[in-house]
């Protein structure tokens, strides 16, 4: 199929709809809201369900709804739309249900502002809910990154019956990429959805739910779904690497588009002779532990310096990883401010003692 | 061309300075380069200015975020005075002389004045001002082909057919203006 | 000829499971939960039927009825079968809330839920309390009732005057169906059943949103017992809450 | 000649159906359930008619009424 | 003043107000209803405000409303309660604003169930809303250390202009034990509040907001409050050390109620003559982690071992403190199952390869 | 003699600072505005007077205006004008949200500040669109009206009438003054004026409770011209939005 | 005699004012201003009745209205 | 009495479980001692069983969490089934033998039946029995002084003196039963 050009956001509803996912509830907010306003065009071409809420809280629970009938069902927002959701995404992870949200961040706390960000990352990764669960989380840094993630999004929220994000900054949103899509789009096939509820015919009544008074059922649901999350560490780790070579005194650690500024970073370095590499997290949970920890562990690598849209958050994964291995650096903008490749040069110029 | 080319548009919300921004982009794409469009967005584009910066690149392109873009082509004074001293050195500038009646000294870029809303006014549709200046940076460029340029217009504000040639129209007046200008000098 | 033998009249509904309820002796929520099963069972809707349980003493609805059902957070019900009804037009869906889910913390939803005429049921148990967490003021609480967040009675001055849900309602331009009944004498809960029944017929019919208030009972958290607990109903919170029908959708066809 | 069967199970000892029996035939035992309460029981069967008021009104779906064909109805439900 | 017996909720409820937060707003939620049910009681006769809102997204935002005056305010919840608040507690940490959050936690995720857990650590003290941002978080283990906790977290959220919370599982709130009250409260000076909204009277007008929509301007504010964070991480680490010595070959890191279950294990096992200590968070953000570090690094320790009433979140800490150092274990039930001294004396006696 | 040195009979009220807006040509947000502010000026409240700014276009209005603001969480500007008046009853309290922020999402919280009439004043910008996001539909979006969320007009089979905000707020039981206005016209501002004054006089006299809502334009996102605008509001905003007072607290004393 | 101050700078020639005017004596200009609008002029000073209806309308406070004592007050405000 | 002592009280809610047990826990604290007073909550409260746990100790108090507790207070079957079998060898066992009608055959502990409802029913007030059973608990313990718990009786439930005066005599009779039970037996 040929390329189109396409904004991200348009991209990541038209992916969607592609995956199957034709059922769509939303709430307004910069800077996503044309996924909304695609959709609303698209959904009545496709049959499907377009419905505006009242408010992202509303939203999140009729996601919980939608995605108990077994269809594919998918939201977007940003920042302040997401955390109204929390309580939302960890009822469903108790009631293991699938569904997919999309965080287009911007910068925060509070009404911060509209621009790029990723201060969203412990939100994400941590849990901003309430309870012991985990939501897989994917970040990609391209358009057509997009589109292919927010398609295995759906794909691993029925294969692992548990809430599934796609984060990006702002720009990932906005910024019109050339995007391909599958002809025709194939996943590996997965087990009938027999845990949704459509009806106690011939069958006993079945329940969604996230309550269980007897702790040790309820303990039992957590260990239930952790072996889900131990499953996903397993199997669902993804990661780029990018000029990764014995020539490297430092390894870059940065995702998203911040991670695209790297490589334009490391390219002019390396027209100036300087060798750096760059280790770029694809699945932010399940974070690519082990791989990051091979990278940062050869013996060339001096340091390691995590790069981010935020005052340091993805950091703390980092420094999990490396230990004391290597010494762990951070460079972050935050509240909207993207850093430049001159930035990041610079930094790395300092590291290697080369700082003007 | 080889490598990477990146042209800043700016001016008032309602200019058209992000289609005009998307038809390069398109335009790209069609020849086979890889593109990025990436707009300023938010409140202040009410009234404000607006503006997009496309890249275009044989390679796969990084940073889509260009504090220093390789060419200007601004469309009011605000975004004349934000945006042309961030142009590289060796850049081009082009300036919509019909509201900016100023001109840079910088000596290390090429500056090329369009009499943009003129040329749409004249040509019968005040709106296709930016198709002048899109027509000029071609032309002064040689990024993309002119023709292939036409052809995405056509797809894209094919609709009307009036207003279709007048944005032909003013897209080869802008096109040509830039390449009288520069006569033999080559392209920048 | 022994009973069993006989001709029974009056049993257990199909769509009640067999548990023992926890509900506190003579609370209403049991017979709301009966008026509801009978209704699914008259209908024969029980196979196609998605319960959405609340959060409340009612939270563990799910146990007692014999059909799927989905377990809300606290005053989202609407929310939830907003997304279950759009994707599944063709099943039937209810919520079952209480005062203090629907009235305080899940005023949005519902007056958004009736405002977009989802095709869904409401049945809303008004016992003008928080009665699973012990006793504090609902927005249904009446001028001067004491509970355990309003220590020396609801005192309007400070916290206004208690909310009429279906009134409130029935402000909204969208069709619906709306009425209130009461569940503390046999009497009232023939009528409530009507009602009940009525709603699931409209939804059943792809008619309109439908909202039952049903007035009920919290003698554990009223401090009294299940007899006087009726009495108080009948004398104190009827005269605020006046039973009958609010709205009705147009004749179909003329909608 | 109707009667009713309740079920000491499901029995919560509220009284409700005691009160609302016309026939004032139903009264709560002295012994004590598993569950902790006095269950009600009918003291006079062959007043019965079988109404099913007491049925009606308990919120534990204790009762089932049963009738040999003769019946009051005093309502449709 | 001689001690009472309290629950300790109501020792909650009351050390507030004896800290001078004679403003209180909430939402019941179980376990921790009694804070409210007390104070419905108690505000009424020192002429504070009580006020029961309609839920706790709106309760976290009249904490905005109610700070924004200057005066110390505060409520208290439960997990799924908490959550709500996320965005509020995130516009609040961005406008500066003093605020104390107390959350008795229950386990989860979603509705869960109702007994203890410490399965909000996360969520407390990563951010569970969005954005860069952090609250100050203060774990008691008794009703006595509630009451101060309560006390002294008023002045700092005063301190620093942030919010700060005060976490407890269910057992905190529920259990009773003696505690005495200081004769009277002193807390050490506190700049004057010229940051408050009382009027335009004789000065430019304020505003209290965390909308930046100039990135630079945001960014400005994020430098501004991490400052701070910088400085509480210097100066509001608080931890204890429980029969640390140098017999022992195992460090056990817990904090809250788990803590003293831990300690009755260590009781027991030096009764059978095993020596184990524990090291106690009690500041959570800050986390103490020089402290831990050093105690962990100590030779004669062999493993350190995390027991949480969670499936292991401030483990995430710990191994963050420990690095490579010594290995770190975990142990946690979680759901409202509480570990007991045996099942703790158990999992010590396997590591030391004494287990049955 | 110049137009200076004459007496000036209409100038900028003290109570908005100079700063030129982020409005739109045209838009209304700024005559409500200047109304709000003028009425603060000649009631004298400037000075102990706390504004609380929405989510939405008018977000940056604490730049606008001489006092003091707090800046909310889209639809939640009752619940912090209720926290903040609750602690400074001696201060003038006032809400300014548009329909998105109030309607929407912050359904529940003006409904509860309503009932529980907390004292302080609401002014509900309504131009029956969201304006700040770029023109997605509302609850007040009139029925087929193209939004980029309804591209195909509102459909009302499928999302519902639009919300009355008074009426709905109308039927409770809590003292208040509701009133709808609209300024689309000088004969309108000046009505628009007099209730929004009034609201604000019943919360000095610590009355009740009190909404304005004020129908407003949003040329922008309505694709028209202010002047087409103000035409549009007229003909087509108002016949489904009526002007008129909804309630007036009792007479003081018998209350 | 009555008249009015268009300030420039406040000004987004929405034009809301010349259609309120009674007197139409209030028009756009040609030049634009540096934000980039064409700003509202006053074309017949002479007629001005004082009125304020412009003033009333502007949502930009742009329009302050003088007088040497004699206008019309066609309303309170 | 040195060390730590435990017992946990259990019953249907609205048996006054709750309160006997705190009344055990002021009478700790008025001697000078550390105690916790751990409830069970939530809904199954409802009718179902109630139970509280009370831990006296002259040392600083780990656990509030008591799986084995040294004494047992069992005031209806249920509660005997549930919590007879927990506690620990050599510890007591107090079965209310009006609602109770059966006995442990554990020999590991010392059993003492109380006619606890019978007994407040003769003295007048059928809510008394679990101070009956309070009283037996002390008696049977010497854990605190009974004096001690009578001061703390007329403090927390002298404000009707009728059911004051039942409270201290079903106190009495309760502690006077357990003593004769005992008889010369050590106290446990
Ligand atoms: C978000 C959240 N807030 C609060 C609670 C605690 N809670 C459980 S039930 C309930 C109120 C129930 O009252 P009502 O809805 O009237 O039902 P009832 O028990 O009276 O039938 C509350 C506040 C919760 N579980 N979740
Ligand atoms: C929680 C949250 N959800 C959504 C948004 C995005 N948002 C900003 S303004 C707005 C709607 C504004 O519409 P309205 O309230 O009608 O005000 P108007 O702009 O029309 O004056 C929305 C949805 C947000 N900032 N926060
Ligand atoms: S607490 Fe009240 S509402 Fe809940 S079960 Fe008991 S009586 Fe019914
Ligand atoms: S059926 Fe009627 S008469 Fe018979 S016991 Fe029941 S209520 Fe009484
Ligand atoms: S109404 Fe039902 S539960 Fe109540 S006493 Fe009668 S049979 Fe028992
Ligand atoms: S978008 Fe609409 S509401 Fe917002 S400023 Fe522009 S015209 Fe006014
Ligand atoms: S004051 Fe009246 S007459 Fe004069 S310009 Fe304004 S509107 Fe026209
Ligand atoms: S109304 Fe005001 S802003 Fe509009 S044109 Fe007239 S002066 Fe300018
Ligand atoms: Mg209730
Ligand atoms: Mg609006």
């Amino acid at each position: 199929m040929e390329k189109v050009l396409m904004k991200g956001n348009e991209a990541i509803a038209e992916a969607a709809l592609r995956a199957g996912a034709t059922n769509y509830f939303c709430y307004p907010i910069t800077p996503q809201t044309e996924v909304a306003e695609y959709l609303a065009r698209r959904m009545p071409e496709v049959g499907g369900v377009f419905l505006q809420g009242e408010s992202e809280v509303a939203v999140g629970n009729m996601l919980f709804g939608a995605a108990a009938t077994g269809k594919r069902v998918f939201s977007s927002s940003s920042s302040p739309g997401v955390s109204l959701m929390q309580e939302a995404v960890s009822y469903m992870a108790g009631a293991q249900l699938p569904v997919v949200l999309v965080n287009i961040m911007r910068g925060g706390p509070g009404l911060g502002g509209i621009l790029p960000a990723q201060s969203d990352y412990f939100q994400a990764t941590k849990g901003g809910g309430h309870g012991d669960y985990k939501v897989l989380v994917l970040a990609p840094a391209t358009i057509q990154e997009a589109v292919d993630l927010t398609m295995l999004a759906f794909h691993l929220a029925d294969k692992y019956r548990n809430p599934v994000m796609v984060i990006g900054d702002g720009m990932i949103g906005q910024m019109m990429e050339p995007v391909e899509f599958p002809e025709k789009y194939i996943e590996p096939p997965l087990p009938p959805k027999t845990w949704a509820a459509t009806g106690a015919k011939g069958r006993k009544p079945l329940i969604l739910k996230s309550l269980f008074l007897d702790p040790i059922a309820l303990e039992k649901n957590n260990i239930e779904i952790f072996k889900k999350y131990a499953k996903m560490e397993a199997d669902e780790v993804r990661f780029e690497l990018y000029k990764t070579s014995a020539k490297n005194r430092i390894l870059l650690v940065s995702y998203g588009t911040m991670a695209r500024i790297c490589q334009t970073a490391i390219d002019e370095l390396e027209s100036q002779g300087i060798s750096v590499g760059l280790f770029r997290p694809i699945s932010l949970y399940p974070y690519p532990f082990n791989e990051l920890r091979a990278e940062a562990s050869r013996s060339h690598i001096e340091t390691v310096l995590t790069i981010e849209m935020s005052m340091g958050q993805m950091l703390e994964d980092v420094q999990r990883v490396v230990g004391e291995r290597k010494p762990v650096k951070f460079f972050g903008r935050t509240g909207g401010i993207v850093p430049s490749p001159e930035e990041v040069i610079e930094q790395i110029k300092q590291l290697l003692g080369k700082g003007k | 061309m080889t490598g990477q080319y990146e042209v800043t548009l700016a001016g008032f919300g309602g200019q058209g300075i992000m289609v005009a921004g998307q038809l390069l982009a398109y335009t790209g794409i069609k020849e086979g380069k890889n593109v990025v469009w990436l707009p300023s967005y938010g409140p202040e584009m009410r009234g404000g200015t607006a503006y997009c910066t496309v890249v275009i690149s044989d390679k796969r392109i990084g940073s889509p975020i260009i504090n220093n873009p390789t060419a200007a082509c601004v469309f009011n004074r605000p975004s004349f005075d934000k945006f042309v001293p961030r142009v590289k050195p060796g850049g081009l500038v082009i300036v919509n002389s019909s509201l900016i009646n100023t001109t840079t000294d910088r000596s290390d870029v090429t500056q090329i004045l369009v009499p943009a809303n003129q040329l749409a006014l004249e040509a019968g549709n005040g709106k296709a001002a930016n198709i002048a200046v899109l027509g000029a940076f071609v032309g002064a460029t040689g990024l993309v082909n002119i023709d292939t340029v036409r052809r995405v217009i056509e797809e894209k504000l094919g609709k009307k057919k009036e207003i279709l040639d007048v944005n032909l129209k003013v897209l080869d007046q802008g096109y040509n203006l830039a390449l009288k200008y520069l006569g033999a000098k080559s392209r920048v | 000829m022994s009973l069993d033998a006989m001709k029974a009249t009056f049993t257990r509904p199909e769509s009640l499971t067999d548990a023992v309820t926890h509900y506190c002796p003579g609370c209403t929520h049991g017979v709301i939960h009966r008026l509801v099963a009978e209704s699914l069972d008259e209908l024969g809707l029980r196979e196609r039927t998605v319960g959405v349980a609340p959060v409340g003493c009612s939270v563990l609805a799910y146990n007692y009825f014999n059909c799927d059902f989905l377990e809300s957070p606290h005053g989202r019900a609407p929310a939830l079968a907003t997304g279950f009804k759009r994707l599944r037009p063709d099943m039937i869906v209810f919520t079952y809330q209480g005062d203090g889910d629907l009235a305080s913390i899940g005023m949005a939803e519902i007056v958004h839920a009736a405002n977009r005429g989802e095709k869904f049921t409401t049945i809303f148990v008004n016992n003008a309390i928080y009665g699973m967490t012990g006793g504090q003021m609902a927005p249904t609480t009446l001028p001067g009732q004491v509970t355990t967040t309003s220590p020396r009675g609801r005192n309007v001055k400070e916290v206004g005057m208690p909310i009429r849900m279906v009134e409130l309602l029935a402000t909204l331009a969208t069709p619906a169906y709306l009425e209130r009944v009461s569940v503390h004498s046999p009497q009232q809960i023939i009528r409530a059943k009507a009602a009940i029944k009525r709603a699931f017929a409209y939804q059943e019919a792809g008619r309109c949103f439908s909202l039952i208030e049903v007035l009920s009972t919290c003698p554990t958290n009223w401090g009294k017992t299940p007899t006087e607990a009726t009495q108080w109903l009948n004398e104190n919170i009827i005269p605020y809450y006046p039973m009958r029908v609010f709205k009705t959708p147009p004749e179909a066809g003329n909608e | 000649m109707p009667g009713v069967i309740i079920d000491k199970n499901h029995c919560k000892g509220c009284e409700l159906c005691v009160k609302a029996c016309p026939q004032k035939i139903l009264s709560m035992s002295k012994e004590i359930t598993l569950r902790g309460y006095f269950y009600a029981q009918m003291h006079d069967p062959s007043r019965c008619i079988g109404c099913r008021l007491c049925a009606l009104t308990c919120p534990d779906v204790a009762i089932t009424v049963h009738t040999n064909g003769q019946m009051y109805v005093l309502y449709d439900y």
